[in-house]
């Protein structure tokens, strides 16, 4: 395995982007996400309209990894039901775990996010790249009642 | 320079004869192991010494009324002896065998922090303290309303002496502080720090988790009243730890795990226990750990303490003298006094944690984190710094392949400084 | 008896096999190892396992950047998942490290008993108690006010179980229990005694020190709250112990020990702290001690521990068969009842020290003393006693040479009974 | 190295005898003996006139190593002054220790006590065979202010 098929030009760009970082005075909700190992660090909001996802943004800090990976996050459910959100993030911890291995599938539903997919054969990097897709299942979890993805 | 250039050709111990007793350097590698201050690897002597202990000398050691409790009991005394020696403590009875430095530290915490210290009392520790030299002193302060200080840091990392002085009163009862910091690599004065104690009758803990590695310590000399050290950090095992004590101190003090062997008479509502150091060890022993730790010291006496901590200043030295180079490494080491051989940095605009997977792609292994000091990286204004810390094992080649791969770190993420 | 033969012969395992795994057998000899419940011995495979892991996965665990960081770390989920699974408990998070089964029943006075139990409250154990089980019951009833009581013993060494149902009340939060005599040998009905405890809501706290080597243990069909272990009692390193604990009273406790790795966040003055297990886990840990006793009940497994008690309750039946038929000989061992493979026994007008010498002497290692059970000695108004304690790497033929030396026992010490 | 030369005649009876234990209401001093690790347990009692031990008991139990020992003691430091009773005490633990060989002195100032010399050779014994004599060292030391022997 290349290191650049982690560090990608999409991760690293996506890490880097400023585009969904910032704060939400007016969230549905808000929660953390926190890896204590390695100090990732974020706050993921999320504005819930009609069990639409209409605006969701984040703050805080880690590695390109969890960077990109929360960012990449964002411009996928934004726009999205409770529903189809969480079908993504069953879809993407499959990908991460090994379990979705289907490039057409992950592509067609996790569009960018699929540039993590590498990181299931790193085992010490797999909780940066679940750190926010973990924070928003928890938010669904707490809005709508569903158990936790595994 | 040149002075450095020359010590790492000529250590002044046969350095490849050294590395051949390390079995990690035959894995397929390269694996250039720069994390030496989370813990050291062992050279095979320790390794067969604690086989042979578990083959032919074990059984419970303290109880021997047949063959292998003898031996077992025996090994243990040996093992406690070294240890005495090696620190310079002057009987067997001051050294205490704990799981880590961590465990020796709640220790003290527990049976003379809970004990002897009340509202109005002050506990001063330093700013750069490891989690284990902080957070057991917080619930110390928690439970008994003493309060805790801070002595802060210099703007070169320095232990700030006058802040000591400011701080230090007639209320302070105990300095708790790190010989070696785990980080910055900073070594304090630690007989200023001390002898500065003493003027107020406060008593000394000295976390050496990292000097007893690297320089040769003397708890006489030193004349702390605590100090407590890891075995894993020196080539020893895990699982063994030591905390020295003042046997005039560790005397007074309740017990503090209940158990087996540590107990005189057993009457049903009241106990009576056993004399130092056994009052302090309770349940069966771990004398495997003790004997690779005994065999641990075995092998760097025999290569000398001063040609370590020669050597090991000597990569330090050079580390810090090339990452100075790269325009894009931001240090956090002192430029002045001694220093023990660990050092943090950043890559400007890179998470360390991606710089320690780059790294350990081209078989580097560092860390990347807080290192379990949370208040100093505060302190820094980092959430998160890499730490490189060497042990006499390793070598120049090595530390300029880190230096190259710093430069892959570069390219990868795309940092144009 | 001639059941006991036809076991003896048979034991359902290759016996010669197991015999070579065991170095200490090549000890110019003989060497009798009957001395099993104070430590065992270690097979050459767990001895080879903490050998690899020393000199090819060694590093920090749990802050893993780099490969030895993760080699240590996935040795420390694989041997906390086999332990979890071996005992039965529904998570790794219920399983935490100590270093003994002492500091487990430690942790467990301190950061649940101390928390606890106030003026009023009642603490229950049994007179049977190791120290280690019975000390820290007097420490917290010392520090909280709470009683202590202990439930007594029948005539025939068993837990007098209406002794138990008298004392117990609506006032006793802890009952807390040897699952197996190391001394008498006594195996109580731990899920019967569970089951009332519960009628009255008291937590219970299993020591099952002796029992985990002998027989197969299931937490969640006890239903216990708490249980612990020491890893050197079956076949395991010394060094490493087990507290089990249900995750919501866990969950529910303070830490014990404070520092390293189970903090979440230090501020200056109050820390949060780490999930379970590692809430309880301060400082590097023992992974090698892990993956040792991982690898002991890898081999236990291999055999079958329902194989491993049917052999050992034969060779106990055995030599109380033989020490039976020697009327210079007392024992204190239960007619009736489960029990497990430790007998204890004078030899009339003979001191149990100078029985043991001379047993040595013949190359049997038997213990004596008061086997850290004061109380219980003085229950059986003696100061000491012998102790012979089996383990399945022992024979029949062992047995006899034991037997046979303690008619010499009689010689010497000019016994004529 | 034969049992019969550590669990001699000498020992055995010696071990079994009363001789001397028997409480001493009008002691001078008395002195606790103990060894945790086996359970050896005695009491020493001394009655000193004008620095003669012209009184010596014990009580107590333990193993015919201690027992025997402390019986033998009893009987070769009554009549003795305090300065010779701890002439004894350093030959008795100069032999324990093997720094003392020389079976003529030995046998010529420790008489029947010599029948412990072998213990020298088994040091999971040797806290039994120097109880009592610790605890005469004791005695001593507290009533002359002698330092005890190391
Ligand atoms: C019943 C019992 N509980 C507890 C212990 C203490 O075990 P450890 O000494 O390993 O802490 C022992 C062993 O001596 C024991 O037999
Ligand atoms: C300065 C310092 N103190 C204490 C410790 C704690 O050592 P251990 O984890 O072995 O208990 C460490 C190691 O992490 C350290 O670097």
């Amino acid at each position: 395995m290349d290191l650049r098929q982690i560090y990608s030009q999409i991760i690293i760009e996506n890490s880097r982007s400023n585009k969904h970082r910032n704060e939400m005075p007016d969230a549905t909700a808000t929660e953390r996400g926190y890896n204590p190992s390695c100090g990732d660090d974020i706050h993921l909001s999320v504005k819930i309209d009609n069990d639409r996802i209409v605006d969701v943004s984040f703050t805080g800090s880690g590695c390109a990894i969890s960077q990109a990976s929360t960012s990449l996050l964002c411009g996928l459910i934004k726009g999205k039901t409770l529903e189809q959100a969480k079908h993504l993030v069953e879809t993407f911890l499959g990908m991460i775990k090994g379990e979705i291995t289907d490039d057409d599938i992950l592509e067609e539903e996790l569009e960018d996010a699929i540039a993590l997919k590498n990181i299931s054969t790193m085992p010490q990097r797999v909780r940066c790249a679940v750190l926010a897709w973990r924070t928003l299942d928890l938010i669904i979890a707490k809005q709508t009642g569903t158990p936790m993805t595994e | 320079m040149e002075a450095i250039l020359e010590k790492l050709a000529n250590p002044g111990f046969d350095l490849d004869q050294v590395r051949s007793d390390f079995a990690y350097l035959e894995l397929p590698g390269p694996i250039i192991y720069l994390d030496n201050a989370a813990t050291t690897q062992r050279p095979n002597q320790v390794i067969e010494r604690m086989d042979h202990f578990y083959r032919f000398e074990n059984g419970n050691p303290l109880r021997g009324t047949h063959r292998l409790g003898t031996t077992a009991t025996e090994a243990m005394l040996e093992s406690r002896k070294k240890v005495a020696r090696f620190i310079g403590s002057k009987s067997e009875k001051e050294i205490i065998f704990t799981r880590n430095a961590s465990e020796s530290l709640n220790l003290i915490a527990y049976a003379w922090g809970l004990n002897n210290l009340q509202a109005g009392d002050q506990i001063l520790i330093t700013r750069m303290e490891h989690h284990s030299n902080f957070v057991n002193w917080q619930f110390v302060a928690q439970k008994t309303g003493a309060k805790l200080a801070f002595i802060e840091l210099t703007d070169d990392y320095q232990l700030d002496m006058q802040d000591y002085r400011d701080k230090i009163s007639e209320r302070t009862k105990i300095v708790a502080f790190s010989a070696a910091s785990n980080v910055l690599g900073t070594i304090p004065d630690a007989a200023a720090i001390i002898c500065i104690a003493k003027e107020y009758n406060a008593l000394t803990v000295v976390d050496a988790a990292q000097l007893v590695p690297h320089t040769k310590v003397n708890v006489r000399e030193l004349d702390c009243d605590f100090l407590v050290f890891s075995g894993h950090k020196m080539l020893g095992p895990l699982g063994i730890g030591v905390l020295y004590g003042k046997a005039e101190i560790l005397l007074e003090m309740t017990p503090f795990l209940y158990g087996g062997e540590m107990i005189e008479y057993v009457e049903d509502y009241e106990s009576t226990f056993a004399q130092l150091p056994y009052k302090f060890e309770a349940g069966t022993q771990d004398v495997g750990g003790m004997v690779g730790l005994a065999a641990a010291i075995e092998y760097l006496e025999a290569i000398g303490l001063d040609k370590i901590a020669a050597y090991e200043t000597a990569l330090t030295d050079y580390c810090v003298a090339k990452l100075e180079e790269l325009p894009y490494i931001e240090i956090y080491h002192p430029q002045q006094g001694a220093k023990g051989p660990a050092i943090a940095f950043n890559v400007k605009n890179a998470h360390p944690h991606d710089v320690a997977t780059i790294l350990d792609y081209h078989g580097v292994a560092i860390r990347a984190g807080h290192h379990c000091t949370q208040p100093l990286h505060r302190y820094l204004g980092q959430n998160s710094t890499n730490r490189a810390s060497f042990a006499f094992y390793n070598t120049k080649e090595e530390i300029d392949l880190f230096i190259e791969a710093l430069e892959d770190v570069k390219k990868i993420m795309q940092i144009d400084i």
